[in-house]
C-alpha cells in the first residue's frame, strides 16, 4: 500500500462529507456528545467535547487536565532522588522507562557516568518496562473495538512482566530503581533464566494477539484507513514513538541517539509502516513488544560484571546548568529538561511527555470521523492520562 | 495455498485457550484461599527495628510525601563500659508511618543510617478505616517478623557492597 | 397418558393457562440462566485463562441467583428528565418480545403452547418487537449516549430482519410449510439422496441459509462483533446506560433468554428440533410417535439449543465490533443478495425434483 | 560563534554543533543575542523578542522540523523555599537575585522551545527573553501545528501570552482559576497546609541545651 498522503486523507474526507450530505439536506440538528471524563474509552480521564452530526463528527475537541498532578511544580519542592520516585507515576504502565531520561539528565550535568553493568540493567528493565507497557496496549485495544479477550491476555502476559520487575525492584509499577550514578541494588539470583522464559512467553503471546486481532478482518476493518497521519503533519505536531514511526518517519531514538545506555551493544531492526492509519499504528507496537523481547534477550547474553554504583557522595547536590536528555519511551519521546542551579532539588524540570504531543493532534484528526472511529484513533494513538496532563 | 481467513484463526486461539484451561487449569488464583509469594525486595510494608533507630530524622525529612512523623527525647542511659560516663541517648516517643500517604518510594529506607527500616513483602493490612493506614511503633515492629534475608544476587554482581 | 389429552380434556382452563404461563417461564428462564452461567461465567472465563465465579456454590453455579439478588436490591433509579412511563415500560417490552417467542417453539409432539400454523411467520414478526422496546428504551433514558445507542439498535435491526426472513424462506419452500411443528416432522421424516439415517435436518441443504441465519440472528441479539447498540467502549452501554437494579436485570434476561430462544429456533429450523430421525425408531407420522418423546424431546431441543448458542457465544468472545455503517453495507451488500440467491436456488431444485 | 563565559574551560570540540550553530546563527543574523554549545550535548541559542516568530521559521527551513516542546522558565528563586519552613519561626530571609542559565537573559521569565533536526537528533533549544511589561510573545503555532497545546500550557502556567495563538483557553485548569502555577511566587498548597514532619527535633534533656549529637549503639 502506498503512503497515504493528504491527498487520500482529504478524499476520505470528503467521502465522508458525501455521505453526510443526506443529513444536511435533511436539515437536522447537531448534537454535543461529551466523551468522557470517566468513559471506559479513554484510559483514565480524558474528555472529548465532540460536535455530531448523527453519528459523524463536525468538530471534536479534547480538554484534559482532569489528572493534573502538577509535577513540575511539585519537582520544584524536591530533591534529586524524590524527584525520580515522582517521575515513575508520570507515564504508571512503563515506569522504570520515566525515570531514565531524569536520571541521565541529571549525571550529565553532575558529569558522572553509571558504570556499564548499570548501564546495561537499565537497558533490559527499560525494555521490560516497554513491553509491559505495550503488552497492556495490545489488550486494551481490543476492548476498545469490541473484543473482551485480548485484554486478559494481555494482563496475564503482563504479569510475567511485572513479576520480573518486581523481582528486581520491589516495586510493581513504580520501581524508583534508579539512583544518580547507577541502580540501586543489583539483579536477584535468577532473574536472567527467568527473564529468557518470559520472553519466550511473550513472544507467543505476540502470535496469539496477531491470530486473534491484527488477523482479524473485522479489525482490519475498523482500522484500514482511519485516522491516516502524514509524515510531515506527524513532525509538525511532534508525534513520536510508534505514532510517528507507524507514519513511515524512520526514527527511533534508541537507534539514533548516543546516551549512556546498552543499545549500541545490541541488533535491534527499527519497525516503520508507510500507511500512517490506524492499523499502522497498531501494528508497529506490536512489532516492537517482539523486536523488545530480541533486544532483551541479547542484552542477557552480554551483562557485563563489575560494580553497579558509580562514585556519587552521599548528599548530591546537582552543579548548575541546564541538560536535556529524551529517551524512546514506551508511548514515544519523553525528555526531561532540567535546570538546575546547585541545589539539593532542580530549579526547574519541564517534562517533556510523549501523550501530550501524540494527543494534541486530535482536534485535527477526528474531523469527520465516525464517533465509533474516534474510540479506534484514540485507541491507536494510544496515550496514558498521567502523561498527557503530568 | 489458500490463507486460513483471521476470523477463523481467531475462532481457534480462543478455542484453544479454553481447552489448555481445561487441562492445565487457569492462570489465575482464588484470591483468598491461595496466595501468590511476592519476590523477596518487594515492597509491601515498612518494618521498624526499634532498637535500632536513633531519632535522627533523617528519614522524616528525606520522605517526600511527609508521611512519617517521629517524636524523641534525649535521656540517660548507663555507661557502655563499666566506670565510663553516663551517655546521652535518643529515645524514641513515637515512630508512624502513615500508609495512606506513602507511596512507597523506598526512600526512608535508603537513607537510614542505622538499618532501622526494612521493607516486607507482606501486602495485607488494609483497612476499612482510613485513619487505621497509620501505623505506630508498635505495628511497625509487629512487621519485623516478615522482614526476609536479602536474595542472592545475580552472577556479575559486586558482592561486596550492601545489606 | 397423552399430555395433549391432559391439557385438552381433564383439566380445567385455569390450570391448563397455569401450566402453560409456568411452562413458558421455564421455557424462557431456564435457557437464560443456563446460557449466562455456562457461556458468560464460564465458557468466557475458560477462553480467557480465568475461571470465572467460584465461591457462590460449587463451581460459582449459584453466582446467578446471587447477581439476581444484588441487582433487586439495587436502587431504582431513573435520570430525572427520563420520559418515566415509556422508560420503565421498554424493558418489559423486551422481555414480553421473548415470551411472544418462545410461544410458537414446539417442544416434543404434543409439548407445544401453540400449533401456529404461520408459525415462522409470526416468530419472525413478534422478535422486531423488542427493537420497539430497545428504541424507546433509547429515547425515554434522556442521554445521548442511549439515543445513539436506541438508533444504532433500530438501523441494525431492521437491516437484519430481512436476511433473517429471506434466510427463512428457503427452509419454508423446501418443507412446505410455516408450521414450525410440521417443518421438524417434514426434517426427521425425509431422507437425504435416499440415505434416511439421518432425516434431512436442513443445515446440510440449507447450508447457506443457515449461516445467514446465523448471521441474522447475532446481529438481532447484538451479540459482538454486531453488539454497536451496546457498545461499553464507545456508547457505555448503549440503550441501557440509564438503567439499573430490577430493570437492568429484566434487559439483562432478556438479552440471554432471547439468545436461548433464537436458538431453539434455529434448532427447529436447521437442526430437526425435539425429534430424532423418524427411521431409527420406524415412525411414520406424527401420530405414530412413542409418548417418552414429549420428555426427550424438549432435552433434545435444550442440547442442540446449547450447542448453537455455544457458536454465538464463541463468536462473541473472539470477535471485534464492527463500525454500524459496515454493518449496514454488509446486510444490504452481501447478506441479502446471498439470501435471494439460496432463495432461488432452492425454488429451481424443489421444482426440478 | 562567540560563546558565553560559562562554558567549561578545557572541553573537546564539538566540529558538528560548531558547525550547525554557525549555521543557525547566520540565517538568523541579529536575531540571536547570545548563543551556546555544549560539546557532544547540545545547543542553546538566545533571540530577541521581535524575531521569535521568523527564528522558528528560519529554523524550520533549515531542517528544523520535528517540533520538541515550547514552555517557560521563571527565573526568580522562589520566596518559599520547599516549603520546609517552621510556620512558628520569624520568616526566613531568601534572596531574590535572579541567576540565569545557559544562554543569559535579562527578564525574569523566559520562554524556552527545543527543535530537532529528525533523523540526525541534532537539537537545539531556543531562548528568548519575555519583556515584564508585555509579558507576550509572538505565537508559533502558525509554524508548528503542535506549538498550540504547549503555548496554552505556558500562558496557562505561566501567564505568558502568545499574539496569534488562535485559543489560548486553560487546559488543565478551571477557567476562573487565578494565579499561574508554575512562576515561583506561587505558593504550592500542598507544601502549606501542614507543617513539615522534619521540623521537629528530638526533645532535648531538661535543662539542657547544647547542640548533641545523638549517639548510635
Amino acid at each position: 500500500m502506498s503512503l497515504l498522503g493528504d491527498r487520500q486523507q482529504l478524499a476520505y474526507i470528503a467521502a465522508q462529507a458525501a455521505d453526510a450530505r443526506v443529513n444536511v439536506e435533511l436539515e437536522t440538528e447537531g448534537m454535543t456528545l461529551n466523551i468522557g471524563p470517566q468513559h471506559p474509552a479513554t484510559h483514565g480521564t480524558l474528555r472529548i467535547i465532540a460536535r455530531l452530526d448523527g453519528e459523524q463528527v463536525l468538530w471534536a475537541d479534547p480538554s484534559c487536565g482532569y489528572m493534573h498532578r502538577g509535577y513540575e511544580k511539585l519537582t520544584e519542592v524536591r530533591s534529586y532522588p524524590q524527584v525520580t520516585a515522582l517521575v515513575n507515576r508520570i507515564d504508571w504502565l512503563g515506569s522504570f522507562a520515566n525515570e531514565v531520561p531524569f536520571i541521565l539528565a541529571a549525571e550529565k550535568l553532575m558529569g558522572v557516568e553509571a558504570p556499564s553493568r548499570a548501564q546495561h540493567i537499565r537497558t533490559i528493565l527499560f525494555e521490560l518496562s516497554r513491553i509491559a507497557n505495550v503488552t497492556l496496549f495490545l489488550g486494551d485495544l481490543g476492548v476498545q473495538l469490541g473484543a473482551v479477550t485480548p485484554v486478559f491476555f494481555a494482563f496475564r502476559d503482563r504479569e510475567y512482566v511485572l513479576n520480573l520487575i518486581e523481582g528486581a525492584t520491589g516495586g510493581r509499577f513504580h520501581p524508583n530503581f534508579d539512583r544518580i550514578g547507577g541502580l540501586k541494588d543489583d539483579l536477584p539470583a535468577g532473574f536472567i533464566d527467568e527473564t529468557r522464559n518470559v520472553m519466550k512467553k511473550l513472544r507467543g503471546f505476540c502470535d496469539q494477539i496477531e491470530d486473534l486481532l491484527f488477523g482479524n478482518e473485522i479489525f482490519q476493518s475498523r482500522t484500514r484507513g482511519i485516522g491516516v497521519i502524514p509524515k510531515d503533519v506527524a513532525l509538525q505536531y511532534g508525534m513520536s514513538g510508534a505514532n510517528l514511526r507507524a507514519s513511515g518517519v524512520d526514527w527511533d531514538l534508541r537507534r539514533d541517539q548516543k546516551l549512556p545506555l546498552a543499545y549500541d551493544k545490541v541488533d535491534f531492526k527499527v519497525i516503520t509502516h508507510p500507511d500512517g492509519d490506524s492499523f499502522a499504528r497498531c501494528w508497529v507496537r506490536l512489532q516492537e513488544v517482539r523486536e523488545s523481547t530480541r533486544i532483551v534477550d541479547q542484552l542477557l547474553e552480554t551483562i557485563p560484571a563489575g560494580p553497579i554504583m558509580a562514585k556519587v557522595p552521599k548528599i548530591i547536590k546537582v552543579p548548575e546548568g541546564e541538560a536535556w536528555v529524551s529517551t524512546e519511551n514506551p508511548l514515544g519521546e519523553m525528555g526531561y529538561y532540567v535546570v538546575s542551579q546547585g541545589d539539593m532539588g532542580p530549579f526547574r524540570v519541564k517534562i517533556r511527555s510523549a501523550s501530550f504531543n501524540n494527543i494534541s493532534i486530535t482536534p485535527w484528526l477526528l474531523k469527520g470521523v465516525y464517533v465509533p472511529d474516534i474510540i479506534t484513533i484514540l485507541a491507536s494513538l494510544y496515550f496514558i492520562l498521567g502523561d498527557i496532563d503530568r | 495455498m489458500a490463507k486460513v481467513p483471521g476470523l477463523v484463526k481467531g475462532l481457534g486461539v480462543t478455542f484453544g485457550t479454553m481447552m489448555k484451561t481445561f487441562k492445565e487449569g487457569s492462570n489465575t488464583v482464588q484470591y483468598p484461599h491461595v496466595k501468590e509469594t511476592p519476590p523477596l525486595r518487594a515492597r509491601g510494608v515498612i518494618a521498624l527495628h526499634e532498637g535500632n533507630c536513633t531519632s535522627c530524622m533523617l528519614c522524616v525529612r528525606s520522605c517526600p510525601d511527609w508521611c512519617i512523623y517521629i517524636e524523641g527525647h534525649k535521656e540517660m542511659a548507663p555507661p557502655r563500659r563499666a566506670g565510663g560516663a553516663a551517655r546521652k541517648v535518643n529515645k524514641l516517643d513515637r515512630f508512624d508511618i502513615d500508609y495512606a500517604l506513602c507511596m512507597y518510594c523506598g526512600i526512608c529506607v535508603d537513607v537510614c543510617p542505622f538499618d532501622a527500616l526494612f521493607w516486607s513483602p507482606e501486602y495485607e493490612y488494609s483497612e476499612p478505616r482510613i485513619a487505621d493506614l497509620l501505623h505506630d511503633k508498635t505495628k511497625l515492629g509487629e512487621w519485623m517478623e516478615t522482614v526476609p534475608e536479602a536474595p542472592e544476587l545475580e552472577v556479575g554482581a559486586d558482592k561486596k557492597g550492601k545489606k | 397418558m397423552n399430555l395433549a389429552t391432559l391439557l385438552s380434556a381433564d383439566l380445567p382452563y385455569w390450570a391448563q393457562s397455569l401450566l402453560r404461563v409456568l411452562g413458558g417461564l421455564v421455557a424462557v428462564l431456564l435457557p437464560a440462566g443456563t446460557v449466562v452461567y455456562l457461556f458468560l461465567f464460564k465458557m468466557m472465563s475458560f477462553m480467557q485463562s480465568r475461571l470465572g465465579p467460584m465461591e457462590a456454590g460449587p463451581q460459582g453455579s449459584m453466582q446467578l441467583f446471587a447477581e439476581v439478588g444484588k441487582w433487586l436490591q439495587k436502587e431504582d433509579i431513573y435520570p430525572a428528565r427520563a420520559d418515566k412511563f415509556i422508560f420503565k415500560l421498554a424493558p418489559l417490552i423486551v422481555l414480553a418480545s421473548t415470551f411472544l417467542l418462545v410461544v410458537v417453539v414446539p417442544f416434543g409432539p404434543d409439548a407445544l403452547f401453540t400449533n401456529f400454523e404461520a408459525g415462522v411467520f409470526y416468530a419472525l414478526a413478534v422478535s422486531s418487537v423488542s427493537v420497539l422496546g430497545i428504541l424507546i428504551a433509547g429515547w425515554a433514558s434522556a442521554n445521548k449516549y442511549s439515543l445513539l445507542g436506541g438508533l444504532r439498535a433500530a438501523g441494525q435491526l431492521i437491516a437484519y430482519e430481512l436476511p433473517m426472513v429471506l434466510a427463512v424462506v428457503g427452509v419454508v419452500i423446501q418443507a412446505g410449510t410455516m408450521n414450525l411443528q410440521q417443518i421438524v416432522l417434514a426434517q426427521n421424516a425425509d431422507s437425504m439422496f435416499g440415505f434416511s439415517g439421518l432425516g434431512n435436518p436442513y443445515v446440510i441443504t440449507q447450508f447457506v441459509g443457515f449461516i445467514v441465519f446465523m448471521i441474522a440472528v447475532q446481529a438481532e441479539l447484538t451479540q459482538t462483533p454486531f453488539d454497536m447498540p451496546i457498545a461499553e467502549s464507545e456508547l457505555v452501554s448503549g440503550y441501557m446506560t440509564e438503567y439499573s437494579g430490577f430493570r437492568f436485570l429484566i434487559f439483562f434476561i432478556g438479552e440471554f433468554a432471547t439468545a436461548g430462544v433464537f436458538s431453539m429456533i434455529a434448532s427447529v429450523l436447521f437442526l430437526g428440533g425435539w425429534a430424532v430421525p423418524f427411521s431409527w425408531f420406524g415412525w411414520t407420522t406424527i401420530d405414530s410417535i412413542d409418548n417418552w418423546m414429549n420428555i426427550v424431546g424438549p432435552l433434545i431441543l435444550f442440547t442442540k439449543m446449547i450447542v448453537i448458542v455455544f457458536f454465538i457465544m464463541w463468536v462473541r468472545f473472539s470477535f471485534p465490533r464492527f463500525r454500524e455503517d459496515q454493518l449496514q453495507k454488509f446486510a444490504w451488500k452481501v447478506l441479502i443478495p446471498v439470501s435471494l440467491a439460496n432463495i432461488m436456488v432452492t425454488a429451481i431444485l424443489k421444482v426440478a425434483f | 560563534m562567540s560563546s558565553t563565559t560559562d562554558t567549561p574551560t578545557e572541553t573537546p570540540r564539538d566540529d558538528v554543533r560548531d558547525a550547525e550553530i554557525a549555521r543557525v546563527c547566520s540565517a538568523l543574523g541579529t536575531a540571536v543575542v547570545d548563543s551556546l554549545v555544549k560539546p557532544n550535548d547540545d545547543m542553546w541559542i538566545r533571540v530577541t523578542a521581535d524575531a521569535w516568530r521568523s527564528t522558528g521559521e528560519t529554523l524550520k527551513s533549515l531542517g528544523y522540523t520535528y517540533f520538541g516542546f515550547i514552555s517557560a522558565i521563571d527565573w526568580l528563586p522562589s520566596p518559599y523555599g520547599r516549603g520546609e519552613d517552621d510556620p512558628t519561626a520569624p520568616p526566613v530571609e531568601r534572596s531574590t537575585v535572579i541567576k540565569q542559565g545557559y544562554a543569559g537573559g535579562d527578564t525574569r521569565f523566559q520562554v524556552i522551545a527545543r527543535l530537532v533536526q529528525p533523523f540526525t537528533t541534532l537539537g537545539i533549544n531556543i531562548k528568548v527573553d519575555v519583556d515584564d511589561s508585555l509579558m507576550a510573545i509572538d505565537s508559533w503555532s502558525q509554524v508548528f501545528a503542535g506549538a498550540n497545546w504547549h503555548e496554552r500550557e505556558t500562558h496557562e502556567m505561566f501567564g505568558i501570552g502568545f499574539n496569534g495563538h488562535p485559543d489560548l483557553r486553560n487546559m488543565y485548569l478551571p477557567t476562573d482559576f487565578e494565579g499561574h502555577p508554575l512562576r515561583k511566587d506561587f505558593p504550592l498548597l500542598a507544601r502549606m497546609v501542614k507543617p513539615w514532619p522534619g521540623i521537629v527535633d528530638v526533645e532535648p534533656l531538661p535543662g539542657d541545651d547544647s547542640e548533641e549529637e545523638g549517639v548510635a549503639s
